[in-house]
C-alpha cells in the first residue's frame, strides 16, 4: 500500500473526553460518569488511513463519532481546518458536514428502510444545496458507479440489496458532498468473509482516486493492518500505543498491543498449533471506575508497583527522527 | 410433544373454576319464613326528608299522622286518632293515638309531632318538601332566620297538637298534612339540623312506628324490614320485607321472572308496556297491566315562543296525532285518550272537544295561522324507556306529515329542572298531573307557575282557588269541570292518553296485587296506606 | 424460523434487488393473511352498503308505518321491521354510515393527536416529552369509558360529540406507540447517518422517522377504529351515543335491551349485533393481517 | 428499588392531582346539578328551597373555591359526603369497592387464564387448525360489546335456563355464602372477562413465538430436556412476562367495562355507584371514584414493573 | 473400529413463505472418537444447519430433514424416537453456541440452568447437581464458582458466559461437542482465551469436536480436519494442513486469499471473490460456485460436481480441481 506524506494534518484531536453521566436516586443526580473515551490525543495526516484499533467497549467507536460530533465531547478540542468543530454552533456544524462524512457498521440500519437508493444518495446534496435538480440526479448516478452499483438500481430499496452492496450505498452516500475525512466505523464487521474484500478494496481505491483521508475504527487487526498506515490502539478510553503501521505489529511497544497481536488467528495449522499465545486474565474493567494507575495493570504480566500508583503518558519511543512518532504509554515500554 | 399437558393443565383449571360457580352446588335455599321480596328504587336511601321517593320506605317503617289510603278514597288515620277544625280549617286539632311506641320501645308523643314539623320546616335542615308547610303560621319568619322555630305548631298536651294556619284550608289534611311522617325525638333531637343529611339514623337504624322495623341496609344491594309484633294496628302477618335496590327496569323484570323478587309496584314508572306480553307468560307473576297511573301526557308548549301563541297553531298539533293509532300500536293498547288536565272523570267537563285525528283540519288550521314549515322545533323528552321513544318517534312522524318540524332531545334527568326553569326548550314530551284529585299538588296552569310556562288564564285561577275554599266534592265538581273545559280549548297542553303503570307481583305473595287491583289510580309520590301489615305469604 | 438466529438462515438472504418494494412486499404477505383477506372483503361489502345506503335502501330508515309494526323478516321486509314499523334492512344499511364514519372520524381524531403528541415527545425527549408523557398519563389513566360518560353527559348526545369524545380520549394509546418507536428508530444508524450529513431535526422528524411508523400507526389505527365502534356501541347503549331518530348500529342494539324484544323480535337484535360484530372482526382481522404483513421484523 | 419506587409515587402526585382538576372542571360543566337531580320531574320547586340546599352543598361558591376545599379535605383524608345521601364518600366507596374488586378480579382472572392457555396453544401449534380456530374465537370475543354479551347470557342462562341468577351479588336478605355469590358472580365475570381473553391470548402468542426462536430454548433443547420443561420453564417463564404489561393496560379498560356490567347485572360495586352519581350530579361521589381509580391504575402500573423486575432479573430499578 | 459420528447424504430443507429453501442439499463427513473437525463456511453455507440437523434440532415447521443417516455411536440418530434422542442430547452430544449472551436463559439462575441437564440425564439430586455444576465452573475457569451458582447471566461478562456454556455442554462428559462458532461474538483477547479453554478441555477429556466457523484461521491450530461448505454442499474436505497448503477448490483458495496475511508486508491488492452466495430458493443444479468462479468453464454451469475422494481424507467438489491445484502450486500459503 501507498504510504501516505505526513505533512499536513487534517484534523488535530486535543485530549479529548466523552463521559456519559450515571444518574441515580430520588432526584436524579449525576453520581458518577462512564469514562467512555478519557484524555485521548492524536493528529490525522492529510490522506493517511488511521487504524483505530481495541477490544469493544475501549471508546474506538466513541472517539470517531465524537470527531464528527455525532456525540458531544465532555471535553477536549477537534480542530479541522482550522476551526475547532466541538464548539461550533448547530448551524455551523450542519454546514461543516459536508467536509466529514461517516460509514456506519450496520448496513442493515444504517440505511432507512423506507428511502429508495436514489434518494438515500442525493440527500446530502439537497441537504446542501449542491448543485441543480439536474446535477443532483447526475452525481448520484456517477456516485453509484463510483462504488461499483448498477445505476439502474436507482429506485430501488435497501432492503433488496445484500449487506456488501448496501455497505457500497452507505459510501456513496457518504462520498455526495466531496468530503475530506471519512470516519469508518467497522465499515467490514457486518460482512461475510469473501464480502469484505469487495469493500475494503473499493475504500482503498477510492482513497486513491479522491485523495481521502480515513480513520477506520475496527477491531479486525489484520483488516486495519492491510488498510492503515498507521495504527493507535485504545485500552479502556486511552491510546495505549500509536505509531506507523509496520512497528506497531512487527515490534509492540505496550504488553497490551502484543497480547491483542497474539491473539489473531492465522490460518496456517502449523504455525498456529506452535504459537504461543499471550493469554489475558479477566476481562476488561468497568469504564465507570477505572483502575489506578496504569488502566492495563489489573491483566498486565508484567505489571509492577509503578503500574499500580503512576498513570503512564504517551511518551515517543524510537519513532523515525523523519517520520511520525511511536508513541507508547507503558512504564516498562523498553522491556516489552 | 408435551404441549398436550398445557392443554390439560389449563382445562382442569377451567373446570375447576366451572365447579366452583356450578349451580349444582348451590340448592335452592329453604325459605322458612315468610320473606316479601320487593323491587326498590335506588338513591331513596335518605328518606322523605331528601327525595321525593325517599318516603315509599314510609309505609313500613317510618308513619305520618295520616297517609292516603290505598283506593285514594280519603286519608288514613294512622299516628293520629283523629282531628277536628274549629274554624273551618285555619286551625287543626290532632288527637294522637295512644299508647304508641317507636321500635326502640319509647313512647310517641306530642313532642315528636313538634319536633319532626319544626325539622321539615327548618331552613338549616333544608327538606326539599318545606314548602308544603308554607301555610302554616310562621313558616316564612323561621324560614328567613326570623324565628328559630314554627309558631304554628304546638303541643297541647301529649297526646294533642294544634296546627294554626294562615287561613282557612278545608283540605289542609288531604293536601299538605300528608306529605310528613313522624320522626323520633328522642334520636333526632340532639343531631344538628345541618348534619340530619348525614346521620346513620336512616341507613342504620330508622326506628319508626310502623308495622316493620328496620332491620339492615347493604348499599346498593337491599334494606331488610322484619315485623313489629307491637304494631298499633296489629301484628302484621308476614316476617319481613327485604327491598331489593334495583337502578333499572329491565334488571327488575329480570328478577321478577325469575322469581327473585315477589313486588313490583310503580318503581320507575313499572312494566314498560312492551314488555307486558311477556311478563304475563311467567307464570307465578300476577299482571295488572291496567293500573291508570292519573297522569295525563301531554305535549307541553313553550308559551314564551311567539309561534306557539297562535291558538290554532297548538289545537293543528292535536289534531294532527292520531293518538288511537299510537296507543293500539306503539302502546300495546294501555292507556286512554285523554283531553284535559284531570284524569278524575267527575272533574271533566262533559263536552270536551275530543280533538279526533283530522290531519286536513291540522293542515288548514295551520295554513290559517301562517304556519311555516321550514322551523325546526326544539322537542324536550325524558322518558329514556323504548316505548316513550318509540312514542316520540311517532309524533314526530305525524306532526311532519303536516309540515311540523321537531327535532327530539331527550334529557338527563338532572337537567330537567334546569330547562323547567330557564324556559330552554321550545315543545316536549312531558307526563305531569292531578292524579286522584285535582286539588291535591299544585295547579300546573297557574299564571306564573313553573310548568305553565308563561300561560296565565285569570279565570283558570280564580276557579282553582274556589274549589280549594270547598271541602265536599260535588261542590267542588262544577268549578274544576269549567277549568277542564277552558284548558281544553285553549290547547294550554296537547293531551294525548292517560298512562298505565303495569305492576305484577309474585302469586305467593297475598294482599298486594289484590290492593293494587283495586287502587282507582295510582297514587305516587305521597306516602300511601297499602295495609302492609295484612300482606302475607303463602 | 428456527436454528440460528444472528446467521440469517437463507443465503436467499441476499438475493438480487427484486424490483419489489417494501409496500409490495407487505401486499404479498397481507393477501397471504387468509382472515384479514376474509376481513377486507366483508368491510369492503360493509363500506359498499354504507355508501349506496340510498341506493340499497328499499324504504326510509326513518319513517314509521304504524300498520306494520315488529313484522317478522319477510320478502316486503327482509330484517323485519321495528317497534315503530321501520324497515330494519333500510335502517342497518344507513346505520352503517354512521357507526363506520364514527369509527373513522373518532379514529382520524385520535391518531392525529397521538402521531403529534407522541412524534414531538419521542424526537424532543428531555423535558418536553416529560411534561406530554405525564399529560399523555393522566388521560391514559381515566378509565375511558367513565371519563366518556361524563364528557358526554356535558357536551350532550349527538353523533359528532361521540366522535369528538371518542377521538379526544383515545390517543394515548398511539401516543405512546409513536413515541416508543421514535425513541428506537432514534437510535437506529439511519438517523445518525442522517445527522452526519447535517440533515436538521425537524427533516429527520419528517423524512425519516414518520415513513417508518406510518405502517405501525396504521396498525394500531385500524385496531382504534375496531374499537371506536364498540365505543360507539356502549355510549349509544347508556343513551349517550347517537340519538334517535338516526339509526347507528349502537342505538339499534339498545332498543334491543329488553327481553321482551331478546325474546319476541330477534330480528331486532341481531342484525345490528352482527353488523357490530361483523364490522369489529373484520376490522380486527385486517388489522392483525396488516400487523404482520407491516411489522418490520418480518422484513428479511 | 425503594428510590425508584418513591421517585414513581412521586411522580404520580401531579397525574392525579391533574385527573382530578380535570375531572371535576368537566363535570361541573354537566348540565343541572345536585339540588335539582334530585327533585322528582313532576313536582315544581320553590326557588328558595333550591338555594337554600345549594348553600348547604357549598354549590353556589366558585368553582375553584370548590375544589380547593374538596382537596383540602382530601389532604386530611376525607373524601367529602355524599350530596345525595350525605353519607362519608369513604364510607360509600369502602362498602362497594369489595364488590368491584371481586368481580373485576374474577374477570381478569378468567381472561388471563383463557387467554394465556389459548394464547400458549395457539403458538406452540402456530398455522394449526387449533391456532385459527383460537385466533377467531379470540377475534370474536373483542368483537362482541360486553354489554351485548352480558344480555345474550342474562337471557340464556338465567331467564331460559334459570342456572344463575339475573342481577345482584348475593341472594337479598340471606346470610352470606360463598356459593351463593360465586353463582351470582359468574354472569357478570363472563361477560367481562370472554371479551378481554383474546388480548391476552393475542399477546401470549406473540410472545411464546418470539421466545421460542431465542437462542436460549435451542440451548434448553440442545440439554435434551423434556419438551414440557423447555415450554413451561424456558419459553412460558420468558414469555409470560410481557404479558404481565397487558394485565396494567387492561386495568382502565376493565373499570369502564365493570361501570356498564355492574349496570346489567345490579352488582353493588363503584361502577354502579358512579353511574348513579353521575346521573344525580353527586359530585363528591364522582371524584371519589375518580380518584380512586385513578390510584388503583397509578398503583397497578407501579406494580407491573415491579412485577417485571421481580420476573425479570435483568430489569434493576435505581 | 467405527467411527463416532458418521453423517451419510444428509438433506435438510426449510418451507417459509411458500418457498423452499435448500438448505443442507446431501452431506456427508465422519468423525473418530476424540478427534476434531472444522466446518467452515460463510453465512448461509448450511454448516449450521448440519450441526442443527444431526441434534435433531431443526423444528418443523418451518424446517424438516429430508433425508440422510447420522450414525452415532452405531444408531442412526434421525431414526430414534424423540425421547430416545433427548436423551442423546445433551448427554452424548453437547453443543455451545455463538452468541453467548443469547444462548442462556436471562430469567433462570446459572445454577438451575446447569443442573436442570444433569438432573435430566445423569439423575442427580440437587445438591449432588449444584457440586458437579460447580466442579464444572472450575474445571472453565470462573473464580468462586459455588457462590455465583445463584447468579444470573446478565451478572458475567461474554466470556464467563461462554465459559459457563462450556461447562454446562461438558458436564455429562459427551463424546462429541459441536462447538458453532463459539467465538465470533467476543473480543479477539476472549476469543483467544475460549479456544484455549476448549482445546485443552478436548485433551483432558478426550471428547470429539465439531467446530464450526466462518474464520479459517481461527479453526486453524485446533483441528485435525476441515470441511468447507457453500451453498449446502460440502465443496472440499481435508486433513487440516492439506487443506490450507493444497487448497483444491476455487472457493478455499478464494476464502484463504482474501484474508489479509498478519505476516506480510504490502499485499497488493486483496483478492476478493465477486458476486453473491446462491440463493437457496433456487439452488443451481450446477456447481453452486461457478457463477463466483474464476476458473468456471461452460460444464460447471451445467452439473454438479460430484465429491471426489482425492485419496489421504481429501475429497473435492470441482470439475477442475487437478487444474486449479495446478495454477496455485504455491497454494495460498505466504
Amino acid at each position: 500500500m501507498r504510504t501516505a506524506e505526513h505533512k499536513d494534518v487534517l484534523v488535530r484531536v486535543e485530549d479529548l473526553k466523552v463521559h456519559f453521566p450515571i444518574l441515580r436516586g430520588l432526584l436524579k443526580r449525576q453520581v458518577g460518569a462512564v469514562r467512555a473515551v478519557d484524555g485521548v490525543s492524536f493528529d490525522l495526516f492529510q490522506g493517511e488511513t488511521l487504524g483505530l484499533v481495541g477490544e469493544s467497549g475501549c471508546g474506538k467507536s466513541t472517539t470517531g463519532l465524537a470527531m464528527l460530533r455525532l456525540l458531544d465531547p465532555t471535553s477536549g478540542r477537534i480542530v479541522f481546518g482550522g476551526r475547532d468543530v466541538a464548539s461550533l454552533d448547530q448551524r455551523e456544524l450542519r454546514a461543516s458536514r459536508k467536509h466529514m462524512q461517516m460509514v456506519f457498521q450496520d448496513p442493515y440500519s444504517s440505511l432507512n428502510p423506507r428511502m429508495t437508493v436514489g434518494s438515500i444518495i442525493i440527500e446530502p446534496l439537497n441537504v446542501h444545496k449542491i448543485g441543480t435538480p439536474a446535477e443532483r440526479r447526475g452525481r448520484v448516478q456517477e456516485l453509484m458507479r463510483l462504488v461499483g452499483l448498477n445505476p439502474s438500481f436507482i429506485n430501488r430499496y435497501p432492503h433488496e440489496f445484500s449487506g456488501g452492496q448496501r455497505q457500497r450505498i452507505g459510501l456513496a452516500r457518504a462520498l455526495a458532498t466531496n468530503p475530506s475525512l471519512i470516519v469508518a466505523d467497522e465499515p467490514i464487521s457486518a460482512l461475510d468473509v469473501s464480502i469484505q474484500a469487495q469493500v475494503v478494496n473499493l475504500m482503498a481505491d477510492l482513497r486513491g482516486q479522491l485523495g481521502l483521508t480515513y480513520l477506520m475504527v475496527s477491531h479486525d487487526l489484520s483488516m486495519v493492518r492491510y488498510i492503515s498506515d498507521r495504527v493507535a490502539v485504545m485500552y479502556l478510553g486511552r491510546i495505549v500505543e500509536l505509531g506507523r503501521r509496520d512497528p506497531v505489529f512487527d515490534t509492540p511497544r505496550h504488553p497490551y498491543t502484543r497480547a491483542l497481536l497474539s491473539a489473531i488467528p492465522t490460518p496456517n495449522p502449523k504455525r498456529e498449533r506452535e504459537r504461543r499465545r499471550i493469554v489475558l486474565q479477566g476481562d476488561v474493567p468497568n469504564p465507570a471506575n477505572p483502575p489506578s494507575g496504569c488502566r492495563f495493570h489489573p491483566r498486565c504480566p508484567l505489571a509492577t508497583d509503578v503500574c499500580r500508583e503512576a498513570d503512564p503518558a504517551l511518551r515517543n519511543i524510537g519513532g523515525l527522527p523523519d517520520g511520525p512518532p511511536h508513541l507508547v504509554a507503558c512504564h516498562h515500554a523498553e522491556n516489552v | 410433544m408435551k404441549t398436550r399437558k398445557t392443554l390439560i393443565a389449563a382445562s382442569a383449571a377451567l373446570v375447576a373454576l366451572s365447579l366452583l360457580v356450578s349451580p349444582l352446588m348451590a340448592s335452592a335455599q329453604a325459605k322458612t319464613d315468610k320473606t316479601i321480596r320487593q323491587a326498590f328504587r335506588t338513591g331513596c336511601m335518605a328518606g322523605p326528608l331528601y327525595t321525593t321517593c325517599g318516603n315509599r320506605l314510609d309505609e313500613t317503617v317510618l308513619q305520618g299522622l295520616a297517609h292516603v289510603t290505598w283506593k285514594g278514597d280519603g286519608v288514613k288515620a294512622l299516628l293520629a286518632e283523629s282531628w277536628s277544625t274549629p274554624d273551618k280549617g285555619a286551625t287543626w286539632i290532632f288527637k294522637l293515638r295512644k299508647g304508641v311506641k317507636w321500635h326502640d320501645g319509647k313512647p310517641f308523643t306530642a313532642d315528636d309531632v313538634v319536633f319532626s314539623y319544626n325539622t321539615y320546616a327548618d331552613p338549616a335542615v333544608a327538606s326539599i318538601i318545606a314548602n308544603n308547610l308554607s301555610d302554616v303560621k310562621g313558616y316564612e319568619e323561621f324560614r328567613s332566620g326570623k324565628a328559630s322555630s314554627l309558631s304554628g305548631v304546638s303541643k297541647i298536651d301529649d297526646h294533642t297538637v294544634k296546627f294554626e294556619l294562615n287561613g282557612p284550608r278545608p283540605l289542609w289534611v288531604e293536601l299538605k298534612q300528608i306529605y310528613f311522617s313522624i320522626l323520633p325525638k328522642h334520636i333526632l333531637g340532639d343531631v344538628k339540623p345541618s348534619e340530619l343529611a348525614r346521620s346513620p339514623f336512616w341507613t342504620q337504624n330508622r326506628v319508626g312506628t310502623g308495622p316493620f322495623k328496620w332491620s339492615k341496609y347493604v348499599p346498593d344491594q337491599y334494606v331488610e324490614v322484619v315485623r313489629n309484633d307491637d304494631y298499633f294496628l296489629g301484628k302484621p302477618k308476614a316476617d319481613r320485607i327485604v327491598y331489593r335496590i334495583f337502578a333499572d327496569i329491565p334488571s327488575i323484570l329480570n328478577a321478577l321472572a325469575a322469581n327473585e323478587v315477589d313486588v313490583m309496584s310503580y318503581e320507575g314508572g313499572g312494566i314498560p308496556v312492551s314488555d307486558i306480553e311477556r311478563m304475563q307468560k311467567v307464570p307465578t307473576l300476577t299482571v295488572l297491566p291496567n293500573v291508570d297511573a292519573g297522569l295525563p301526557t301531554y305535549l307541553q308548549f313553550n308559551f314564551a315562543q311567539p309561534f306557539l301563541k297562535d291558538v290554532r297553531v297548538r289545537q293543528a298539533m292535536i289534531y294532527a296525532i292520531d293518538r288511537e293509532k299510537i296507543i293500539a300500536t306503539v302502546r300495546k293498547g294501555t292507556g286512554k285518550i285523554s283531553n284535559t288536565m284531570f284524569p278524575a272523570t267527575w272533574a271533566q267537563s262533559p263536552s270536551l272537544n275530543p280533538y279526533k285525528y283530522d290531519p286536513v283540519k291540522a293542515k288548514q288550521l295551520l295554513k290559517e295561522a301562517g304556519w311555516d314549515s321550514s322551523r325546526k322545533i326544539d322537542f324536550i323528552y325524558y322518558y329514556a324507556d323504548q316505548v316513550n321513544k318509540d312514542t316520540v318517534t311517532a309524533i314526530q312522524a305525524y306532526l311532519a306529515a303536516v309540515g311540523v318540524n321537531i327535532v327530539p332531545r331527550l334529557l338527563n334527568p338532572a337537567e330537567i329542572q334546569t330547562v323547567y326553569k330557564d324556559g330552554t326548550f321550545e315543545m316536549g314530551y312531558f307526563a305531569n298531573g292531578q292524579g286522584l284529585d285535582p286539588s291535591l299538588g299544585a295547579l300546573t296552569s297557574t299564571c306564573g307557575a313553573q310548568l305553565s310556562f308563561t300561560y296565565c288564564n285569570k279565570r283558570v285561577d280564580e276557579l282553582y282557588d274556589l274549589g280549594l275554599s270547598e271541602s265536599q266534592r260535588e261542590k267542588r265538581a262544577p268549578y274544576y269541570q269549567e277549568i277542564s273545559k277552558i284548558l281544553n280549548e285553549e290547547a294550554f297542553r296537547g293531551w294525548l292518553w292517560y298512562e298505565v303503570r303495569p305492576l305484577a307481583f309474585n302469586k305467593r305473595v297475598i294482599g298486594a296485587s289484590e290492593h293494587y287491583a283495586e287502587m282507582p289510580t295510582l297514587i305516587f309520590n305521597l306516602p300511601v296506606y297499602n295495609e302492609v301489615e295484612k300482606w302475607d305469604v303463602k | 424460523m428456527i436454528a440460528t438466529s444472528s446467521e440469517p438462515l437463507a443465503a436467499g438472504a441476499e438475493p438480487m434487488p427484486t424490483g419489489e418494494s417494501l409496500w409490495a412486499k407487505a401486499r404479498k404477505r397481507f393477501f397471504r393473511h387468509k382472515l384479514a383477506v376474509l376481513g377486507l372483503v366483508v368491510l369492503t361489502v360493509l363500506v359498499l352498503m354504507a355508501v349506496l345506503a340510498p341506493l340499497i335502501e328499499r324504504y326510509s330508515p326513518i319513517d314509521l308505518d304504524l300498520g306494520s309494526m315488529s313484522q317478522a323478516p319477510s320478502a316486503a321486509h327482509w330484517l323485519g321491521t321495528d317497534t315503530t314499523g321501520r324497515d330494519v334492512w333500510s335502517r342497518i344499511v344507513h346505520a352503517g354510515r354512521v357507526s363506520l364514519s364514527v369509527g373513522l372520524v373518532a379514529v382520524s381524531i385520535s391518531t392525529f393527536i397521538g402521531v403529534l403528541i407522541g412524534g414531538i415527545s419521542g424526537y424532543a425527549a428531555g423535558k418536553v416529552d416529560m411534561a406530554l408523557m405525564r399529560f399523555t398519563d393522566i388521560v391514559m389513566a381515566f378509565p375511558s369509558l367513565v371519563m366518556i360518560i361524563t364528557i358526554a353527559s356535558v357536551l350532550g348526545p349527538s353523533i359528532y360529540n361521540t366522535m369528538l369524545v371518542i377521538g379526544i380520549l383515545t390517543w394515548p394509546g398511539i401516543a405512546r406507540l409513536v413515541r416508543g418507536q421514535f425513541l428506537s428508530f432514534r437510535e437506529q444508524q439511519f438517523v445518525l447517518a442522517a445527522r452526519s450529513i447535517g440533515v436538521t431535526p425537524f427533516q429527520i422528524m419528517v423524512r425519516h422517522l414518520f415513513p417508518n411508523v406510518v405502517g405501525t400507526v396504521t396498525v394500531a389505527a385500524t385496531f382504534g377504529m375496531a374499537n371506536a365502534i364498540l365505543q360507539e356501541a356502549s355510549l349509544s347503549f347508556l343513551g349517550l351515543g347517537v340519538q334517535a331518530p338516526t339509526p347507528s348500529w349502537g342505538n339499534m342494539l339498545q332498543d334491543a335491551q329488553s327481553h321482551a324484544i331478546l325474546e319476541g323480535t330477534p330480528w331486532l337484535w341481531i342484525a345490528p349485533g352482527l353488523m357490530i360484530a361483523l364490522a369489529v372482526l373484520s376490522i380486527n382481522f385486517i388489522g392483525d393481517g396488516l400487523r404482520d404483513a407491516l411489522d418490520p421484523r418480518s422484513v428479511h | 428499588m425503594t428510590t425508584y419506587i418513591l421517585r414513581r409515587l412521586l411522580v404520580s402526585i401531579p397525574i392525579l392531582l391533574g385527573i382530578t382538576v380535570i375531572v371535576f372542571f368537566v363535570a361541573s360543566k354537566m348540565p343541572g346539578d345536585a339540588v335539582l337531580a334530585m327533585i322528582s320531574t313532576e313536582t315544581p320547586q320553590a326557588e328558595d328551597l333550591i338555594k337554600l340546599r345549594r348553600g348547604q352543598l357549598g354549590l353556589d361558591l366558585p368553582l375553584y373555591v370548590q375544589y380547593g376545599r374538596w382537596l383540602w379535605q382530601l389532604l386530611q383524608g376525607n373524601l367529602g359526603y355524599s350530596f345525595q345521601t350525605g353519607e362519608s364518600v369513604i364510607d360509600i366507596l369502602l362498602a362497594r369497592i369489595p364488590a368491584t374488586l371481586q368481580l373485576m378480579g374474577t374477570a381478569l382472572l378468567i381472561a388471563i387464564v383463557l387467554g394465556v392457555a389459548m394464547g400458549v396453544v395457539s403458538a406452540l401449534k402456530q398455522y394449526s387448525r387449533t391456532d385459527y380456530t383460537f385466533t377467531f374465537l379470540g377475534f370474536a370475543g373483542i368483537s362482541i360489546p360486553d354489554f351485548f354479551l352480558g344480555m345474550v347470557l342474562v337471557y340464556l342462562l338465567a331467564i331460559q335456563w334459570p342456572l344463575f341468577p339475573t342481577s345482584g351479588i348475593s341472594t337479598a336478605g340471606e346470610p352470606y355464602s360463598l356459593v351463593d355469590n360465586l353463582r351470582h358472580l359468574a354472569l357478570p365475570a363472563l361477560a367481562l372477562g370472554l371479551v378481554r381473553t383474546a388480548t391476552f391470548m393475542r399477546y401470549t402468542r406473540t410472545s411464546v413465538l418470539e421466545v421460542m426462536n431465542n437462542d436460549y430454548v435451542r440451548t434448553a433443547r440442545a440439554k435434551g430436556l423434556s419438551e414440557w420443561l423447555v415450554v413451561v420453564r424456558h419459553i412460558l417463564r420468558n414469555a409470560l412476562i410481557p404479558v404481565v404489561t397487558v394485565i396494567g393496560l387492561t386495568l382502565p379498560v376493565l373499570f369502564g367495562g365493570s361501570v356498564i356490567i355492574e349496570m346489567i347485572f345490579q352488582w353493588p360495586g363503584i361502577g354502579l355507584m358512579f353511574i348513579g352519581a353521575v346521573t344525580a350530579r353527586d359530585s363528591p361521589v364522582i371524584m371519589g371514584y375518580v380518584l380512586f381509580s385513578a390510584v388503583m391504575v397509578q398503583a397497578s402500573n407501579l406494580l407491573t414493573d415491579m412485577a417485571y423486575s421481580f420476573l425479570d432479573p435483568r430489569i434493576r430499578y435505581d | 473400529m467405527p467411527s463416532l459420528l458418521e453423517v451419510r447424504d444428509l438433506v435438510t430443507r426449510f418451507y417459509s413463505e411458500g418457498a423452499v429453501i435448500h438448505a443442507v442439499n446431501g452431506v456427508s463427513f465422519s468423525l473418530d472418537t476424540g478427534a476434531s473437525m472444522a466446518i467452515v463456511g460463510e453465512s448461509g453455507s448450511g454448516k449450521s444447519v448440519t450441526v442443527m440437523s444431526l441434534m435433531r434440532l431443526v423444528r418443523f415447521p418451518p424446517g424438516r430433514i429430508e433425508g440422510g443417516e447420522v450414525i452415532f455411536e452405531e444408531r442412526d440418530l434421525l431414526r430414534l424416537s424423540e425421547e430416545e434422542m433427548r436423551r442423546i442430547r445433551g448427554n452424548r452430544i453437547a453443543m455451545i453456541f455463538q452468541d453467548p449472551m443469547t444462548s442462556l436463559n436471562p430469567v433462570l439462575s446459572i445454577g438451575l440452568q446447569m443442573t436442570e441437564g444433569l438432573r435430566a440425564h445423569l439423575g442427580l439430586g440437587e445438591r449432588a447437581a449444584r457440586d458437579r455444576a460447580a466442579e464444572m465452573l472450575s474445571l472453565v475457569g470462573l473464580p468462586r464458582p459455588k457462590e455465583r451458582l445463584d447468579d444470573y447471566p446478565h451478572q458475567f461478562s461474554g466470556g464467563q458466559r461462554q465459559r459457563i456454556m462450556i461447562a454446562l455442554a461438558l458436564s455429562c462428559n459427551p463424546a462429541l461437542l459441536i462447538a458453532d462458532e463459539p467465538t465470533t461474538a467476543l473480543d479477539v483477547t476472549v476469543q483467544a482465551q475460549i479456544v484455549e479453554l476448549i482445546q485443552g478441555l478436548r485433551e483432558k477429556l478426550g471428547m470429539a469436536v465439531i467446530w464450526i466457523s466462518h474464520n479459517l484461521g481461527l479453526v486453524a491450530g485446533v483441528v485435525d480436519k476441515v470441511a468447507v461448505m457453500y451453498g449446502g454442499h460440502i465443496v472440499e474436505q481435508s486433513p487440516v494442513d492439506e487443506l490450507y497448503e493444497h487448497p483444491r477448490h476455487p472457493y478455499t483458495l478464494g476464502l484463504l486469499k482474501a484474508i489479509p496475511k498478519m505476516d506480510g508486508r504490502d499485499q497488493g491488492r486483496l483478492f476478493s471473490i465477486d458476486g453473491m452466495p446462491p440463493d437457496l430458493r433456487r439452488p443451481p443444479e450446477s456447481c453452486p460456485f461457478a457463477p463466483r468462479c474464476i476458473y468456471a468453464v461452460d460444464r460447471c454451469r451445467q452439473a454438479l460436481p460430484p465429491l471426489d475422494e482425492l485419496g489421504a481424507g481429501q475429497s473435492v467438489r470441482c470439475w477442475r480441481a487437478d487444474e486449479v491445484a495446478a495454477l496455485n502450486v504455491a497454494g495460498a500459503m505466504r
